[in-house]
């Protein structure tokens, strides 16, 4: 088994556990915290492929994993953002009471 | 003879390290380096507190510690004996293990950032092509051992000395980033031996300090500002306003817990003033090209001592801010300054005529740093406090 | 494989894990940054230094202090009533274990076709910065532009509505 | 950062060549400078105005006359100076300045006609409290329309064009308390769009085709032969070569700008407008910026002609030139405001410039356009002035016999209208036009456009003398008295006059300078150039047809009763047609009405796509609605309103029905599409396998 492999198969493992958590979970935040573990499975993903990538001077996967570490801590303001805002009006950050789109 | 001295710590690692096979010797000096580091800087906690409280004691028109050694020399000595033989109380309802965990996380944090520091000619003990990244990184783990601290002891002071600890640490680390990004963008590197490099050369026997240009100075300034925010050093000292929140977020803390805060604090402080001498003071380098023979450790420690000695001097000096001119003052007028300063800077490496420049840049940033102040002290937001007698 | 990757990789799940199952919402916040740190250690490992750190500075500098700051005012941190999973999580428990054996089934399928050890590329901070402003000066400005996008957006959003602007 | 943005030309070009970019620099310059002056300063903003464009102006001649010098010396002459703006990833973005005949020909008139109309403003506009903010949008417009003019980047160019829209827009809108000028604006903005999405395609398709959106660039240009080769080379839909099928795209980009028939419907209502600004934008220059984009491109849309033949793409061009231009002049016939009729013959001008670049090529288009540029701001300061003496008054069935009280300004329009008429010899329109109606007689595919050409001369001569026999003659139908206006009014109008008359003079077929000047070869004076088989015929029958025209106008209305109120007299003998043309042949009500049509089908379709298809449909119908809604707003408001809220409430109850699927929480959402993931990518490894 080669290194990108083993890199490959705990990148896969975070990114269930952090799925797992997201479908799972009842706290709004921890939904997000899930989301966040994933985004970051597929950062390892990225720099693993730089790594052992066939044009590593290049410096793609690396560049597209720093971008994509930008854009999760955006993500994550305003997602924590929508928490507060949706916890301020419905007093609640639990997932199963917001069903207030069913249409 | 002047280059064994300036070296000689250096020759004794390598000295210590000689008695092992080869295959060891990498790791030995790093060990060596290291354990150093956690030597010396808990000796210079325990010089730095006898200092400090003689001289707060002095500028209080006290004698401070006077009875443990001759001029309470010993104190510390014996506050470390007291500390440590002290019972440990960890409240009831405390989260034992984050509990824990906070002021080891703190220390460690507060240590790592000694890595990247060159305290002297080949002095450093990695030399990281992302140094300074590194520093920060190592810095922003400590607000999260803040906040265990504060959260974990499930006292009302804490949570809400943590909680001011934490906001105000996050506001003030964007200016300490931003205004140390100058000194990037001039010596075009984020390692911190090359900055310092950069720094090592003389005109007319004077150094080439960054503090001894308008950005740099601004920018030695604003990180000093935001330093001394980040170390919860009085002015900024709201976390642990003994007159508000007792202690803030140590205030359940007790015995070695206590002590490990206490050391975390001032090895903060040390590393924080570390950085800022590494880049703006110019690092090991001597003053004076005439007195480069004094070995570059000694500088960077006597570099070192000054500023904790102005760390002293502005508490004994400033009152204590409110929280929201605290956070009105980093977020209106020190960031924007900072940007301000980047651009300043900019101007500056694109500028060539040298007198011009020096014009351009000051005169850019005095009247920014006016027009600023001008405009919040109209907004009644930061300014002299004003007080109101009873008629 | 070295003896370094298993640790960092039992360090990572551990985090992972405990994050996705403790009670406490801090408990989960303060873990999961255990697991970023891993993965920061991960980066290390696979000598994008660069990365490591903006990771550590990135998440447990900034993203993990928004989360507790957001627990706290979400007043998360005591354990609800009513369980901290949702009513149907073995749905949810069982569609995560399907990603992950499709996923580690097309790994494992395909392991023999991926490349083994390569020489360590040297990736100088300089080198990263000329890319940023050369070859990917658009993303970066995209970049630029949706996080202050996203500022703005996270300060409206959870910012007090004045009386009548309901 | 010097990587990413490296400013240096990429070859040494002349002096001038290297700062044309100041051109249009200086009046964007200015307009931003004076966007800053407070509303007061008034004098300051004109100044700026003025100041900048004459600038231009200067520069622009000398640009000419080293163009003439180099033309002369080595024939063709061509300058490009290229820079790159950016690059991401493989791709670089380039942008860039051409120097050449016609675009240094296109620089005079525009900062020319510009230059007098600035001029001109400040005397029509000395009432209005906003004049700082007109001459800000004035030269930020010139600024704009002159980079449009050198532009050697059709993405540069879009930009520019882009930019000539939004001020076009802004100054349509200008007395925007006015709601018919703010729809009037919306109206010219929302138009024009439409022209630009297909030019927007178009320049992206010619991108991926050329990988350059330089069109000269030493052989690796997209207008020069191995990347037109390479279009020629890729085939498109309906046996249109890459090339052919670009070069209608863009073409519809033009004809969006300049009015052409299908998309000609914003022009006339764009009159809203300051009079100088109808004159500059919707006259002179912008609405010609089509007929240069398409002069521009020209070597694309003639790629694959064979010798003397043309292609699908010119084709194209010329038939819906001519349309155009007999279309609208027909329409101009039987309007009563001054300016409408002008703006209709605007329109049906810029039809024959079309139709004369689809069959004579560069020369004979870009050369009715110069001098229409010229005669038409003529007549639109004049119509101008007449406003201005009149009191604002546009009706022309409410003036008449103003030779007498506004002498200069009749003389001047007279000048103006014999131009636009084709007059024979004395005036430019004659040579300019008989050129087109040259080409269109040699043009192989079809003899259909020469006759329609003919008949749209005819008209021409017939509306304009209408007009000015409405407006110049008979008994004064208005209220107060008129007066003469100011000289820095009537002297610009005097010097265009001027222009008017000696222009055509370098484009006779005795000595075909311009011609010359711009297919980049030498030209001789010859007589024998009248001698062309056919030419004389054609020439005859053309004075014959403007006198015609003339001569059936003045009968009809030489003697007109004072009171404005009784019928035209056109009216009286075809009333039926008369009322046609009046209300312009109804197309803005056949949009309403086909877009209505298209509407209700589409409602039924959704409605019946909702009764079935779950609710993803319906919010996607829903906003496809909300697009054409947006897109048709202007057409007409009130029933398309209806039809909108009526498919809206029935796609509510049949969302109603359909969403019940939504359980509204985000985990089932989630989980679903975590679900679809995996039963894809199994299908995905089933199928690979299998």
């Amino acid at each position: 088994m080669t290194p990108l492999a083993g890199y490959l198969l705990v990148a896969a493992l975070l990114f269930s556990i952090g799925l797992a958590g997201a479908l799972t979970r009842r706290n709004a935040i921890l939904v997000l915290i899930g989301i966040e573990l994933m985004l970051n499975a597929a950062n390892l993903n990225l720099i693993a492929f730089w790594r052992y990538g066939p044009h590593p001077e290049a410096l793609t996967g690396m560049m597209f994993a720093i971008f994509s570490i930008a854009v999760a801590a955006a993500e994550a303001a305003v997602g924590l953002g929508l928490v507060i805002s949706i916890h301020r009006h419905a007093k609640t950050t639990d997932l199963d009471q917001m069903n207030r789109m069913k249409g | 003879m002047i280059q064994n001295l300036d070296q000689i710590l250096v020759l004794l690692q390598h000295w210590l390290a000689s008695f092992l096979p080869a295959a060891w010797q990498g790791a030995a000096r790093a060990f060596i380096s290291a354990a150093a580091i956690v030597c010396v800087f808990p000796a210079l906690f325990a010089v730095a507190v006898w200092l400090e409280r003689k001289g707060l004691g002095r500028m209080q028109n006290r004698l401070g510690p006077n009875r443990v050694g001759p001029y309470g020399l010993l104190q510390p000595i014996a506050d470390g004996i007291k500390s440590l033989t002290k019972e440990d109380i960890v409240p009831l309802s405390a989260d034992r293990a984050v509990h824990f965990l906070a002021p080891v996380l703190l220390v460690v944090a507060a240590f790592m950032g000694f890595a990247v520091l060159p305290m002297g000619r080949n002095m450093v003990l990695v030399d990281l092509d992302a140094g300074l990244l590194f520093y920060y990184a190592m810095g922003a783990s400590s607000e999260l051992a803040v906040f265990m601290a504060g959260w974990s002891s499930r006292n009302k002071y804490s949570l809400l000395g943590a909680m001011r600890a934490v906001a105000q640490m996050i506001s003030y680390e964007v200016v300490l980033l931003l205004s140390s990004v100058v000194v990037v963008m001039m010596a075009g590197s984020l390692s911190l031996t090359k900055i310092v490099e950069s720094q090592n050369q003389y005109t007319w026997g004077f150094p080439h300090w960054y503090i001894f240009t308008p950005w740099g100075l601004a920018g030695f300034i604003m990180y000093a500002i935001a330093a001394t925010a980040e170390t919860n050093r009085s002015p900024f000292d709201l976390p642990e306003g003994e007159s508000e929140l007792v202690a803030g977020y140590h205030t359940e803390y007790s015995g070695f817990k206590f002590a490990l805060f206490f050391l975390g604090e001032y090895v903060a402080m040390f590393s924080i003033s570390g950085l800022g001498t590494t880049l703006f003071l110019g690092g090991w380098s001597a003053p004076f090209s005439f007195l480069t023979w004094i070995p570059s450790w000694i500088w960077f420690f006597s570099k070192l001592m000054l500023s904790i000695f102005v760390f002293i001097w502005m508490r004994g000096t400033l009152p204590r801010l409110r929280q929201d001119q605290l956070m009105n003052f980093a977020w209106k007028f020190v960031l924007p300054m900072c940007l301000l300063n980047l651009m300043v800077a900019a101007v500056w490496r694109f500028m060539d005529n040298y007198w011009l420049r020096w014009v351009v840049c000051s005169a850019i940033l005095l009247l920014a740093y006016e027009g600023l102040g001008m405009a919040e002290l109209r907004k009644k937001n930061i300014g002299p406090r004003s007080y109101r007698y009873v008629e | 494989m070295s003896l370094v990757f298993y640790l960092i990789t039992a360090l990572t799940v551990a985090g992972g894990l405990a994050s996705m199952l403790l009670k406490n919402t801090v408990h989960c916040a303060l873990a999961v940054t255990v697991a970023f740190a891993g993965l920061a250690f991960f980066f290390l490992n696979l000598d994008a230094q660069f990365a490591g750190f903006a990771q550590i500075l990135v998440y447990i500098g900034a993203v993990a202090i928004l989360v507790v700051f957001a627990i706290l005012l979400t007043k998360g941190s005591e354990t609800p009533k009513d369980g901290v999973f949702s009513r149907t999580w073995l749905s949810g428990l069982a569609i995560a274990a399907a990603v992950f054996a499709m996923l580690g089934w097309a790994i494992l399928h395909t392991a023999s076709m991926l490349p083994g050890a390569t020489p360590v590329p040297t990736v100088t901070v300089r080198q990263i910065g000329q890319a940023l402003i050369g070859r990917y000066v658009l993303p970066l400005e995209i970049v630029a532009v949706l996080l202050t996008v996203a500022l703005i957006g996270a300060v409206i959003v959870a910012m007090h509505e004045k009386e009548g602007t309901k | 950062m010097q990587e990413a943005i490296s400013f240096t030309p990429q070859l040494t070009a002349s002096p001038i060549a290297e700062i044309l970019w100041m051109i249009p620099a200086v009046p964007i310059v200015a307009a931003g400078l004076s966007a800053l002056l407070k509303q007061s300063r008034r004098k300051a903003s004109a100044t700026l105005a003025i100041a900048s464009l004459s600038f231009s102006l200067l520069l622009s001649l000398y640009a000419f006359a080293h163009v003439v010098r180099a033309w002369a010396i080595y024939g063709a002459a061509r300058e490009v100076v290229n820079l790159t703006w950016f690059q991401t990833g493989a791709v670089n973005v380039d942008l860039g300045w051409v120097l050449d005949p016609l675009s240094a020909v296109m620089l005079v008139m525009v900062s020319f006609v510009g230059l007098l109309i600035f001029i001109y403003s400040t005397g029509y506009m000395e009432h209005d409290e906003n004049y700082t903010r007109f001459f800000c949008f004035m030269s930020l417009f010139a600024g704009a329309m002159l980079g449009v003019v050198i532009s050697n980047s059709l993405l540069l160019l879009f930009i520019c064009w882009e930019l000539v829209g939004l001020t076009s827009y802004l100054l349509i809108g200008f007395w925007y308390q006015k709601p018919s000028a703010a729809a009037a604006a919306k109206k010219a903005f929302l138009t024009t769009r439409i022209g630009d999405v297909f030019f927007l395609l178009g320049m992206v398709w010619l991108f991926s085709q050329s990988g350059t959106l330089l069109f000269y660039n030493h052989g690796a240009g997209s207008l020069e032969p191995s990347a037109l080769a390479g279009l020629l080379a890729t085939p498109a839909a309906l046996g249109l070569t890459a090339a052919g099928a670009i070069g209608l795209l863009i073409f519809a980009g033009a004809a969006g700008k300049s009015g052409q028939f299908p998309l000609h419907v914003w022009l006339p209502d764009a009159m809203e407008g300051p009079t100088p600004v109808s004159a500059l934008i919707h006259a002179a220059t912008m609405v010609a910026a089509g007929v240069y984009l398409i002069a521009r491109v020209y070597p694309l849309m003639h790629a694959g002609a064979l010798a003397g033949g043309t292609t699908t793409a010119l084709t194209v061009v010329t038939w819906v030139g001519a349309f155009t231009a007999v279309f609208a002049a027909l329409i101009a016939v039987a309007q009563n405001d001054i300016k409408r009729v002008l703006a209709y013959s605007t329109v049906s001008q810029l039809g024959y410039m079309m139709a004369g670049l689809g069959m004579g090529g560069v020369a004979v288009g870009m050369f009715h356009l110069i001098t229409h540029g010229f005669f038409k701001a003529l007549l639109f300061m004049g119509a101008g002035s007449v406003i201005h003496g009149c009191h604002e008054e546009q009706d022309i069935r409410k003036m008449g016999g103003l030779k007498s009280d506004m002498p200069l300004t009749f003389l001047t329009y007279a000048i103006g209208m014999l131009a636009l008429c084709g007059f024979p010899l004395l005036f430019s329109g004659f040579w300019s036009k008989d050129g087109i109606l040259e080409a269109a007689q040699h043009w192989s595919v079809a003899k259909a456009p020469l006759y329609m050409l003919v008949f749209g001369a005819l008209l021409t001569a017939f509306y304009m003398t209408r007009q000015v026999a409405y407006v110049f003659f008979g008994y004064w139908r208005g209220g107060k008295p008129a007066l003469e206006s100011p000289a820095v009014m009537t002297v610009p109008l005097a010097i265009l006059a001027l222009f008017a008359m000696a222009l055509g003079l370098i484009g006779t077929p005795a000595w075909p300078w311009f011609r010359a000047f711009l297919d980049g070869h030498a030209a001789a004076f010859a007589w024998s150039g009248f001698l062309e088989p056919g030419l004389l015929t054609l020439m005859g029958a053309s004075t014959f047809v403007v006198f015609l025209g003339i001569g059936l106008a003045w009968h009809f209305y030489s003697d007109r009763s004072p009171s404005p109120q009784e019928p035209d007299e056109l009216e009286r003998v075809i009333p039926i047609a008369w009322g046609w043309l009046r209300d312009k042949l109804y197309v803005d009500e056949f949009y309403g009405v086909t877009v209505i049509a298209f509407y209700e089908g589409w409602a039924r379709v959704s409605d019946w796509l909702d009764r079935r298809v779950w609710g993803g449909v319906v919010t996607g119908v829903a906003w496809t609605f909300g697009l054409w809604a947006q897109l048709n707003r202007f057409l007409d408001n009130n029933i398309v309103n209806g039809t909108f809220d009526k498919g809206c409430d029935e796609l509510g109850v049949g969302g109603g029905l359909l969403s019940r699927v939504q359980t509204g929480r985000v985990q089932t959402y989630l989980r679903l599409l975590a679900l679809g993931v995996v039963l894809l990518a199994a299908i995905l490894i089933w199928s690979s396998r299998a």
